[in-house]
């Protein structure tokens, strides 16, 4: 594939990468599950964007399956296989980092997209997802007059979104002693899932009885929101949150059934330019921070049309 | 030697044996007879510990045994030859002859080739050409009656319990077993013998208990008594001849197999069978006689011949195929080729014939239980209920269940793979009747059976068979046992 | 013990009698309303109008897989790629609603590729003679490969195309939801189906020996083939309510589906082993697990805790059952 | 197949026979050897020492599961509890990790609670009579509740601790991974007792007729139980090996892990219906999955596609596998 042949068909946006080209660069991208459209996003975009300028890098997508081992195993794989530089979006942190570490052992840069591992790697690039739960509590408390009753449906028990998300929640939901979690479980990021949990809150909480509910993504957000309505209780003004940015969620919040929720930055194309960037040879920062932002009623025009 | 006392066992809906007392004596050979359902499986099963009897006492060499288990029982030396047998399909024949005390080496370590050689000896002994290597489930019925044998004579076992182990037998395997256990009995060993087949009891028991409905009817020495007061006694009610009268009324060739041939196993069997008549197969075990059913009804493939029916070539590709043009086949192992043994009666009896009970599409239930109920009267089938399950009844009641099966399909040439194995006296009758009666209206049967009386009794005609060779057709009425044997042991033709 | 069930149904004198006969044996069923009491006692909540709709809302969706899984398991099968399933027919219809096709066109082929994964199963196993596990092993992994690949790995939703089939998975008529019924009437004719057709009988027989039901003159082939089919529909339409419940197509719809819908037949007492069983028992099985999940919700117990309690009821249920542990004796 | 080698290897006269025999009756393993050809025509790199320890050291975490799983299936049981098993052990021992106690005691009550969690299966299913799926599934839910809550859902690392373990997954000697000569340890202990012992023979024997085996004689209940304590005990080891190598205890490590460890035994030749099989098989399973992972991820197969085409090779391996077919006809 792409034999150095060089694609100057796009105008506008010229490559940046003119001089070196004719050295062909081979990446893994070890991405920890693929079961969700954020972390496809993430892949997709910066394969997409390397296709179209960086006709020399030849780029190995391997999927975790939502297994740490696996994951592992696929960095193995990559690793046996020769590549001049490892992306990677590990599915824990701690999970990864051996196996990261040994890869800037035997050389290859790593980049580490969305999550970072616990040793020195060449860059890491994404935001966090801790102070994303600070961010939704604090707008939460503004809105409910810092004085609500919340229910939390959580991701999938374990993964480290889910543990950031929580914990970045409570912890600064602790600054409002009348604002308090009734009710909490995991429903693995999945619409239905949380669907059928939040039937049966609307069924354990009368009308009044929940303020607010505080998910950790826009799909799971969405499941209460049809949960809400199919119960006939839209009315209560039940705010619901989400995460990630999904362009349904956009909608959501633009309809007036979901209160806000929290973009996250899916890494791309940044991940794959700052590869290149390592490869031909470019000095980049250690820590690279995306911006995450809050999109509520208030400036929903901006971003509707711009997600997920 | 042995004592069961006042044993009762009581199952869902049936009193297996109520108040039953036996005993004994070391060297004897204790014949244990009865209609079926009497309980006779059921009290060896307490004997061996397979069943807990609800109360009594089982006593060994005066011993009282406390909460008998298999392995306990074992240990106190009991075998028992089970009637439903107890193999393992997928081992070998020297492993099932071991199970549960593998000969081992100095480390401890399972010995195969010690397993094997043991298993050559055993088999060589009890003269039962047996290949130790053979895989279980590959075998015959006949051959895995006899490792179960070979299992059982293997244990050195003080008390030898052989439950039917003859019924798929010929008089040529009897020979070898009953020599074996005369000459054992003569060392000390005690046995229990459980058969349908009277003739054995006078050749080869001393003395014997008789059971009826769950009770025990009388014990005595085997000399007083001669077959008919046996029967009188098992029954009820006096029996003359078993055999109806044939009553028949031979039509055109119904059913023509030419060269059938099934490499190794089938050569060349060419016969026809006319309509109205029974055939008999005759021969040893493992002459082919199952084989060329099976391969007649589609249930195997074969490498060359052809079936002709009505003269009509036809070709089976399944027994849906075979059945679908009249044809109907009792198997000869009713545990895994005749029931459903999950289910019920009724269930089992209607499940080849189920386009009789249907109105709009559905089957009609009431109208399938009284087809069901018409054949347990008809066969007195024990226990007399159409919602027995089918694993839970005695062996011979099984098997009327899987006539029962076969007739209710009204098919037009019936083939029957030893049809009253395991049937006691009275039911054997009235299957003959049964048959009688069939080819009366106009059925045609094909008989294959290891009993040659029986063969004589109820054929017109029997083929013979030697290692899937066909060795003669005889007229029923100028043939006898030591013709059909001749015929049966005679050397195949060598082909070249 | 629905070994006895189906035993009782088919014998019996009077209707009254037998169905006595099936309730004292039907231990699970027992156990299930014990729990009820229980669960009412602890939260008044529970026997809410409302939330016995909701349950029974809930039981709809899983239970039609859990049907079609009975018939599988009562052949002795076994069918792991009805979650698959589900997510393939999920993605694909919500795709055909956003290009506008004609809903009810859309609908019936979701239903079709339903049947025709079940078909590719059926295939496999009965011509190829590939074992159950194995065969359904491999189109759980392929289809649910294809479902991420055909929707690209996200959720696919049609609210722009203005297509509402709302009705199907949200609706209700006479205050009972609209998947309740089609779940009863799936039940109702699967239970017609085993117990009074020729094809229904074989299933049995199949499941209780091969052999035996070739011998009697069964087409196990073609029987084997048609259970996997329905299998396959059933999952598909089970789909179908799901997405219309969602609005949305996922391609991970129904993930772990097959092991929930062969816990509720197993403890409905069908035999993973087959020939014992029936889809009145699935539907026990499949109130059981439902009740339990909605009962820890509605007291609130923290949810490390409710898998850990889920784990044991299902244990104690099944050990309470003394039904079940006759059968094994 | 299995079936086959098991016999040839009972009788036969010269132990050259027996090989031979055991081979050609071994269609799956050729299989795999056509796979590999074709995996290393394909990619070179595929036959590279490097990838060849990679993928060997691939297959010994999930192959010691499955070595367990092997001798459940024998007895025609089931564990569904393994992949729960592996979260608790994980989370356990990297909590005593962590709060300093010395490593060599918290591997040992690592394996206590493998074996004991086995323990507990075996006495439902044989005290209980419940029947394995649903006793399993029970554990299976329980124990990984058990591990959420112990761990409060998170990873748990040592590293503070100063524990260091790394040898146990991550350590090699003479170039072969260490995980790799503990699975072969396994693996041969386990060929051993199969064929060797009565234990081992007894497992056969359950498998293929429980009431056959409790007629001769043979302690079902205490092979049984025995049976699912190794299982237990195995996935506590494969979750110490995988703590190692992840150098953290996960609550969800695991996941899944239940039905990788059937499929790489069925595969194998061992028959979900027991007694047929054994463990060699088992290793020609495990690999044949790790190896198909493996290509695909090194010829750059896209994600999706990636499980289409793995769906398929499964299912097409088992098709090729002649004798696979010859056993169900
Ligand atoms: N496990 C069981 N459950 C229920 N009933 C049983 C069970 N085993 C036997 N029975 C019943 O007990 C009675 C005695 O059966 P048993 O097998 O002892 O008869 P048998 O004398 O050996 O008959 P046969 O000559 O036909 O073998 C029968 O009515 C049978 O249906
Ligand atoms: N499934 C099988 N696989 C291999 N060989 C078989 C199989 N079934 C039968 N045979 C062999 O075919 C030969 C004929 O067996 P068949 O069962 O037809 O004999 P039979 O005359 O009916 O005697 P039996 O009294 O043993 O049933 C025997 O040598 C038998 O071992
Ligand atoms: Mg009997
Ligand atoms: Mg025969």
């Amino acid at each position: 594939t792409g034999n150095a042949a060089p694609q100057a068909t796009n105008s506008n946006e010229p490559s940046p990468s003119e001089s070196p080209a004719d050295k062909k660069y081979k990446v893994g991208f070890s991405q920890g599950t693929m079961n969700h459209p954020f972390r496809v996003a993430m892949v997709e975009e910066n394969v997409a964007y390397a296709k179209e300028h960086y006709p020399n890098m030849e780029i190995i997508v391997t999927d975790g399956n939502n297994d740490s081992s696996k994951q592992v195993a696929d960095v193995e794989d990559l690793i046996a296989q020769g590549i001049d530089l490892l992306v990677i979006s590990p599915l824990t942190a701690e999970a990864l980092t051996d196996v990261c570490e040994k890869a800037m052992k035997a050389g290859i840069p790593v980049l580490t997209l969305d999550r970072n591992v616990n040793t020195e790697v060449t860059s890491f690039i994404g935001a966090e997802n801790r102070p994303m739960g600070v961010a939704s509590a604090k707008l939460l408390a503004e809105m409910l007059d810092e004085k609500g009753r919340i229910i939390e449906i959580q991701g999938t028990a374990g993964a480290s979104a889910t543990i950031d998300r929580h914990e970045g929640f409570i912890e600064e939901l602790a600054n409002y002693p009348e604002m308090e979690i009734i009710a909490e479980q995991y429903c693995d990021y999945l619409r239905e899932n949380a669907m059928r949990y939040m039937e049966d809150m609307l069924q354990r909480f009368g009308p009044g009885e929940i303020d607010a509910v505080y998910t950790h993504n826009d799909e799971m957000a969405l499941g209460a929101v049809e949960a809400i309505r199919a119960a006939g209780r839209e009315d209560e003004g039940i705010k619901v949150i989400g995460m990630d940015g999904t362009e349904v969620a956009f909608e959501a919040i633009q309809n007036g059934s979901m209160a806000f929720t929290v973009v996250y930055p899916y890494c791309a194309p940044e991940g794959i330019q700052y590869a290149y960037k390592v490869l031909t040879g470019e000095k980049i920062d250690t820590r690279i921070q995306l911006d995450t932002a809050i999109v509520s009623e208030e400036n929903i025009d901006e971003w509707i049309g711009k997600g997920l | 030697m042995l004592v069961m006392n006042n044993i009762s066992k009581e199952f869902p809906g049936v009193k297996a044996l109520d108040d039953v007392s036996i005993s004994v004596k070391k060297g004897e050979i204790h014949a244990l007879i009865g209609e079926n359902g009497a309980g006779k499986s059921t009290l060896m099963k307490i004997l061996s510990g397979a069943y807990v009897s609800d109360s009594g006492e089982v006593i060994v060499d005066g011993e009282k045994i406390k909460n008998p288990t298999p392995a306990l029982m074992i240990e106190k030396g009991i075998a028992v030859i089970y009637q439903e047998l107890m193999l393992l399909e997928h081992r070998t024949v020297a492993e099932n002859i071991f199970i549960g005390r593998y000969p081992k080496n100095r480390y401890g370590m399972v010995d195969y080739k010690k397993m094997r050689d043991e298993a050559l000896r055993i088999s060589q002994e009890l003269q039962l050409d047996l290949d130790p290597d053979a895989i279980v489930g590959d075998l015959s019925v006949a051959k895995r009656q006899m490792v179960e044998i070979a299992k059982a004579m293997s244990r050195n076992a003080k008390i030898i319990v052989l439950d039917e182990p003859t019924a798929t037998l010929g008089e040529a395997e009897l020979e070898g077993l009953f020599a074996l256990v005369k000459s054992l009995a003569k060392k000390g060993i005690t046995f229990i013998y459980i058969s349908h087949r009277l003739r054995e009891i006078f050749e080869l028991c001393t003395t014997l208990t008789i059971l009826k409905d769950g009770k025990k009817v009388e014990s005595g020495k085997v000399s007083d008594y001669d077959t008919d007061m046996l029967v009188n006694r098992m029954v009820g009610r006096d029996m003359s001849d078993i055999y109806p009268k044939k009553e028949r009324n031979i039509g055109k060739e119904i059913l023509c197999v030419e060269n059938l041939t099934r490499k190794g196993i089938l050569h060349d069997v060419s016969f026809c069978l006319r309509k109205g008549e029974i055939l008999g197969i005759a021969g040893l075990a493992g002459a082919g006689r199952t084989e060329i059913l099976r391969a007649i009804i589609g249930a195997d493939p074969v490498d060359g011949g052809c079936v002709k029916i009505k003269g009509k070539n036809v070709k089976f590709r399944s027994p849906a195929d075979g059945i679908r043009a009249k044809l109907g086949i009792v198997p000869e192992e009713r545990k895994t080729q005749g029931l459903m043994l999950k289910q019920n009666v009724t269930y089992n009896t209607s499940i080849a014939s189920l386009k009789k009970y249907m109105t709009n599409g559905l089957i009609n239930t009431r109208k399938e239980k009284q087809i069901a109920k018409d054949y347990v009267d008809l066969f007195h089938t024990r226990p007399g209920k159409i919602d027995v399950i089918t694993q839970n009844m005695s062996g011979g009641n099984q098997q009327k269940v899987v006539l029962s099966k076969c007739l209710a399909c009204d098919c037009e040439i019936l083939l029957v793979d030893e049809p009253t194995r395991g049937i006691d006296v009275g039911a054997k009758q009235e299957i003959y009747n049964i048959l009688n009666n069939l080819v009366k209206d106009g059925m045609s049967i094909v008989m294959v059976s290891s009993e040659l009386p029986e063969l004589l009794g109820v054929c017109d005609r029997i083929m013979v068979m030697n290692e899937g060779h066909m060795m003669a057709i005889v007229d029923a009425e100028e043939a006898n046992e030591e013709l059909l044997m001749s015929y049966a042991t005679k050397e195949v033709p060598v082909k070249m | 013990m629905a070994h006895k069930s189906s035993v009782s149904a088919k014998s019996g004198n009077t209707i009254f009698n037998n169905s006595i006969q099936k309730l004292k044996s039907f231990g699970i069923l027992w156990v299930l309303i014990a729990i009820i009491i229980i669960a009412s006692i602890l939260e008044p909540t529970f026997l809410k109008f409302s939330n016995v709709v909701n349950i029974i809302r809930q039981i709809a969706i899983n239970g039609i897989i859990a049907v079609g899984m009975t018939f599988v398991l009562l052949t002795g099968g076994i069918d792991l790629s009805v979650g698959a399933s589900v997510g393939v027919v999920a993605v694909t219809v919500a795709m055909l609603f956003q290009k506008g096709v004609n809903p009810v066109l859309a609908i019936i082929i979701g239903l079709v590729i339903g049947a025709a994964i079940g078909f590719i199963n059926g295939l496999g196993i009965t011509k190829g003679k590939i074992v159950p596990f194995i065969m359904t092993l491999g189109t759980l992994t392929a289809f649910r490969g294809l479902a991420l690949y055909i929707a690209n790995g996200s959720p696919q939703s049609w609210r722009k195309s203005g297509v509402d089939i709302k009705f199907l998975g949200q609706g209700d008529l006479f205050g009972i939801p609209v998947p309740v019924y089609i779940f009863f009437a799936v039940l109702i004719i699967a239970h017609l189906i085993l117990k009074y057709t020729a094809f229904g009988r074989s299933v049995y027989a199949i499941g209780d020996s091969r052999e035996a039901a070739r011998l009697s003159g069964i087409n196990v082939v073609r029987t084997e083939w048609l259970v996997y089919i329905i299998s396959g529909f059933l999952a598909g339409l089970s789909s179908l309510i799901l997405i219309s419940r969602l609005s949305v197509g996922e391609p991970t719809a129904g993930e772990g589906a097959e092991l929930d819908a062969i816990a509720m037949s197993v403890i409905g007492g069908t035999s993973a082993s087959g020939g014992i069983g029936g889809v009145i028992g699935t539907l026990v099985g499949a109130t059981l697990l439902s009740v339990i999940a909605n009962l820890l919700n509605i007291i609130g117990v923290s949810p490390f805790i409710q898998r850990i309690v889920k784990g044991i009821i299902i244990i104690l249920a099944i050990l309470l059952d003394q039904n079940q542990k006759k059968r094994k004796a």
